[in-house]
């Protein structure tokens, strides 16, 4: 694991990033944290318990249920030198985020000729898989993907999310922060100390020979548990993290596929107009297209709302068993599932 | 809709509720049930005392802690404790859960996971019936947060400016999750609101089923009558956490108990008991039978089939 | 031109959608137009000038600016039976929509379990090249195909305008419908009387043998003109108008590039997640893969917001000459452009 | 940020935005501009009467119709000119033009092509300010038109419920483009909206400079000694189209000439000359001083050069 060094200890994803903000806040006096029930509530998935005991409610800002007016907030807050995170219960309700994200955060700079910063983390959490159904299960991410002016983060594991959202932090750009309520209480070994994981660089997190599989978030440890099993079939995956959706990380998918010749993307999102349909379009416009031995395929979410009961929903998402199946039918056969 | 024939339907459905809300929750408790819900104990009066103001061709809209409405509008307790099971006999044949518990044929518009979600909505129900000269009426149900949503004055305008057949009913229960209205407003009658607008706003005991239903008259009559649409803000409290996890580190036992005190069923039953409707110490009984109903509709439930899985790719485009 | 009969006559862009409407409303009592200034303006684009003198103000109705608002209440007026057609003065300004839209519109008949309709339509008009900067030139139109439960139109031509919105107001589903400010003034042939052009089918627009062209849009235009310059130097295009972009047309694309063996997307929308790379995603992970001789390009606007300046705006965007430039370089070299 | 020295600059900046969008609204006329235009013409006095109440330090945003606000401000004309023709050496290197005009570190946080797109930001920059223990007041200019946008209510409640320094000027010219304040609320005082937030709110003739000084003045005192936001409504009028193509159907010629008849810059000439602070008829010198400055803005900025097509690319990320 990059950065990591004698003192890292295992703490979860959801610790990781308290640890992140919670060194920010002690560093600068200007990184505030804002949202619903970021207080005493601790946050709708406990990321802040116990922030605004130490912080006070000065630093640690329970909001109205006003997304677009608390966004606002935070974007101008950053305009005027402060360092806002802002905190959306659910990455389903940045709905109401777009205007001021899009049309504000992501502009003001480039609109005003470059003569202004917009220093501003957004963080919530994407995804299915706890039976919370169409509204409150959605991955937008794409969305802002295709937004110039806004960068896009995914971490997959504790390290990176500390790593990354001190980055994020660090970045005079409006950085959109990507969690997953289903990797909260995941673990994993997180050094003490502070220390960024850079923006806009994937991670080969499973070296392989024979195809490479592109993920993020959540999905990235379906990728690595595939990996396993197809291992034992002597099929050797080569599995990149790419962390950071925005900018993303061509050069990396682009020198596995080189390698690979074979590209398979896992991602939450629906397929239709996804992340993943960049990361495919990067590799066959380029030089790698003709590196391709087969035809690339993407595993994603079905191009359908997330249904409520648990067996309708676990069979729209995304899961090793798929990314094995692709993986699988690729190496067999000329083309991937596509479902 | 449901037709309220007498007073101790009105009590009996209070109780439906509370037995229901109960259910679930004890359901969570055991791990029984998927996702989440939010539990209308304690706020029973408001959707009863509202929607018995209605008549057939009425609409709702409910919320994310709809119930509540759903029951008090007359949808089925076993087709609702399905749907809460995830079943294919449920009202959204599985793929909804609590928060999107639907009759559109019926004119429950939905429950709505997205606070304020449905403001607009109902103006647009409201704005049908104006257009085609129904005299029919839609009720918004919101919380005291969905007030601090910008759709909430969006739709307040439309529907002022319009003057359209919508009643707005606040149930303001004293938080929005954690935020206690205290610190969600600098002013916190929210009723104090409606002026802006150009509609009526009256603040209303939200426990004390018969004034509810007296305001609730006014507005509906108002609204049916082309008077066009009032904010109604009842005040009310929901006795458990907001949702199935909930530490309530936000308020105090106390305040929970003193709330408790004016509970509206205990409330409703002693007013009952005196005007001879309900039998003196008639309450454990119906309380039973109710109790009762709403366990054998979650017994049934839990017995119907699950859907095919297939079944979650179909319904995403008619 | 299909569907086209001896009572077509040349009309704008503009006013095929206007009699679109225009039909529909005399037919079917529950059409209403809703939107900012569609009344005595006539909208901001004059699309529905006149309307409100025929229709009065309960069927033509300007709105308060409250975009989120009028979108659910024409959701709401869907769900018990009306046909709203809303418009949304700048594409731009969808951004206010996107709860009522992703969360209500796109989602209510799934989550009800299929119990409910909403045949809503929603107007707006994308794109750059007016001088009207970052806030007011934006082509979002990718997020909604990236959200189950909505359909995405966009015709390219008069003809296409007037049968494609027939058709939206015919659909049981929430279809949004992008016009181009550009292309209102366009004309073509339009027969008189009603028509429909389906919804989820792409034209060939012109028949070819070495690339297969794929755009949408104003946009669509610049591929047929980039087309007629390179069919001086002896190269055929296949141009297709996807006219629908979702559901998209896949077969229609796939058949063409099986024949030809090379593609070139051309869309308007900025390049990172637009659309385009849906389009490619679809071709390279089905048999197509192996039809190929070439990488696949897209020509589609930079990923920077629009600039105000007329020759940086017009730097930012597609133009015939960059089609041109892609698909000669996709014959010539090995890869097209990527700028 | 500009300090106004005496009454005769007050009179002075209200001419140089007029002359300003007249000059703005002739190039489009000659079809010499990219894009379009929104003209501040009839509203100057509400921009001067606001932003001279103000200090170094605080902050503004602007709108759309947003040239009068900058340049009440105190940005440089010439720098305003070269936006509007694209000029490298413009506010924004001829990347924003008219409605995206900056002066950032400055204090003036950008007009807006979104209406009420900066009233979360002004609350951003007025937290900072409350946070940092600043002294610092944050103003907020509107339409009509942004209070029917949801934002314009959560912000106010934002404002109101943490206390900050925010003013809030909604300059109700009567319309949104097309819609009037009668079609657009069924209540159109909009400053008795200000009670529902809990702040105070009061309506000014926003043609009389005076009036407009007088309880901006109140206003910004109460934000800088911690009193919290207000809302300020200044009933004033645009003598132009919306833009630079409006028909103007919705309103008739009667109507527009009643207003130019309270023409604030008519008003405060003759108040002024009056006191004594302006000589007898000395009102047309001064304008000509003032067009003339503008007219050589105009023709510095052309002569200025085109930015580098290459820096189309640039600035999308710091
Ligand atoms: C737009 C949106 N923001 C936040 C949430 C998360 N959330 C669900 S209920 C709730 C509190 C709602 O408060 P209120 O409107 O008072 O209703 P109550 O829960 O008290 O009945 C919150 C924050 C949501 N579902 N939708
Ligand atoms: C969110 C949004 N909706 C619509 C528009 C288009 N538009 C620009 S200005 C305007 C009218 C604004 O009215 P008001 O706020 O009263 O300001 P005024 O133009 O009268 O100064 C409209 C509809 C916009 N720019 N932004
Ligand atoms: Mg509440
Ligand atoms: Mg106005």
């Amino acid at each position: 694991m990059p950065n990591e060094n004698g003192t890292a200890r295992e703490i979860t994803y959801r610790e990781a990033l308290r640890e992140a903000m919670t060194l920010a806040m002690r560093n600068d006096d200007s990184v505030f944290l804002m949202g619903e029930d970021v207080g005493v509530y601790g946050g709708a998935f406990g990321v802040s318990r116990g922030m605004v005991e130490e912080f006070g409610e000065e630093r640690v800002v329970d909001t109205p249920l006003s997304e677009a007016g608390f966004t606002g907030l935070g974007i101008g807050a950053a305009l005027v030198g402060m360092k806002p995170i802002i905190e959306v219960q659910f990455s389903d309700f940045i709905t109401h985020c777009m205007d001021q994200l899009v049309n504000q955060a992501a502009k003001l700079r480039y609109m005003f000729g470059g003569e202004a910063e917009v220093p501003f983390v957004l963080r919530t959490p994407g995804g299915a898989g706890t039976g919370a159904a169409a509204q409150h299960s959605q991955s937008l991410e794409a969305w802002f993907v295709h937004v110039p002016g806004l960068k896009v983060v995914m971490p997959s594991t504790p390290h990176d999310a500390k790593g990354l959202l001190l980055a994020a932090l660090d970045d005079p750009n409006p950085v959109l922060f990507y969690e997953h309520k289903l990797l909260y209480n995941r673990k994993g070994d997180v050094p003490e100390e502070e220390y960024r994981v850079p923006i806009g660089e994937a991670n080969v997190s499973r070296e392989g020979e024979d195809v490479t599989i592109v993920s993020a978030g959540l999905v990235h440890h379906y990728a690595l548990e595939a990996a396993e099993s197809l291992a034992d079939d002597g099929i050797e995956a080569e599995v990149l993290d790419l962390r950071t959706l925005s900018p993303m990380d061509h050069a990396t998918v682009a020198g596995s596929v080189e390698k690979t010749g074979r590209l398979v993307v896992v991602e939450e999102d629906v397929k239709t107009a996804g992340w993943g349909a960049e990361v495919v379009s990067r590799i066959v416009e380029g030089e790698s297209f003709y590196a391709l031995d087969r035809a690339p395929a993407r595993v994603a979410g079905a191009d359908v709302p997330i249904p409520y009961n648990k067996n309708l929903e676990a069979h729209v998402r995304p899961s090793p068993e798929k990314v094995i199946e692709a993986v699988r039918s690729l190496v067999d056969e000329r083309v991937g599932v596509y479902s | 809709m449901k037709k309220y024939e007498n007073r101790l339907e009105l009590l009996e459905t209070m109780l439906r509720i509370r037995a229901f809300d109960e259910k679930v929750d004890e359901l969570y408790a055991e791990g029984a049930l998927h996702g989440t819900a939010h539990f209308y104990v304690g706020q029973e009066a408001v959707a009863v005392g509202v929607i018995s103001a209605l008549r057939d061709g009425d609409v709702i809209t409910g919320t994310h802690r709809g119930h509540g409405h759903a029951l008090a509008f007359g949808l089925d307790v076993k087709k609702m404790a399905a749907e809460l099971l995830g079943k294919a006999s449920g009202y959204c044949h599985g793929k909804g859960g609590s928060m999107h518990i639907a009759d559109v044929s019926a004119g429950m518009l939905g429950a709505n996971g997205i606070v304020a979600g449905s403001m607009g909505i109902v103006c647009g129900a409201a704005w049908a019936f104006k257009r085609r000269k129904e005299d029919r009426v839609a009720v918004c149900f919101f919380g005291d947060g969905a007030v601090q949503e910008g759709i909430f004055s969006e739709s307040l305008n439309m529907a002022a400016v319009w003057s359209l057949p919508v009643v707005f009913v606040c149930e303001n229960n004293q938080y929005a999750m954690s935020l206690s209205v205290e610190r969600g407003f600098a002013n916190s009658r929210i009723s104090e609101k409606a002026d802006g607008y150009g509609m009526p706003g009256v603040t209303v005991d939200g426990m004390e089923l018969p004034e509810i239903m007296e305001v609730a008259s006014e507005a509906v009559e108002r609204a049916r009558s082309g008077g066009g649409p009032s904010l109604i803000e009842a005040n009310t409290y929901r006795y458990l956490g907001h949702s199935k996890s909930d530490a309530n580190l936000y308020r105090t036992r106390e305040e929970i108990k003193e709330w408790r005190e004016s509970d509206p069923i205990g409330r409703f039953a002693a007013r009952l008991e005196k005007s001879g409707d309900l039998e003196k110490g008639g309450l454990p009984e119906i309380e039973k039978k109710i109790y009762e109903e709403v366990e054998a509709a979650f017994q049934w439930a839990a017995n119907e089939p699950e859907p095919e899985p297939g079944s979650a790719l179909e319904d995403v485009y008619a």
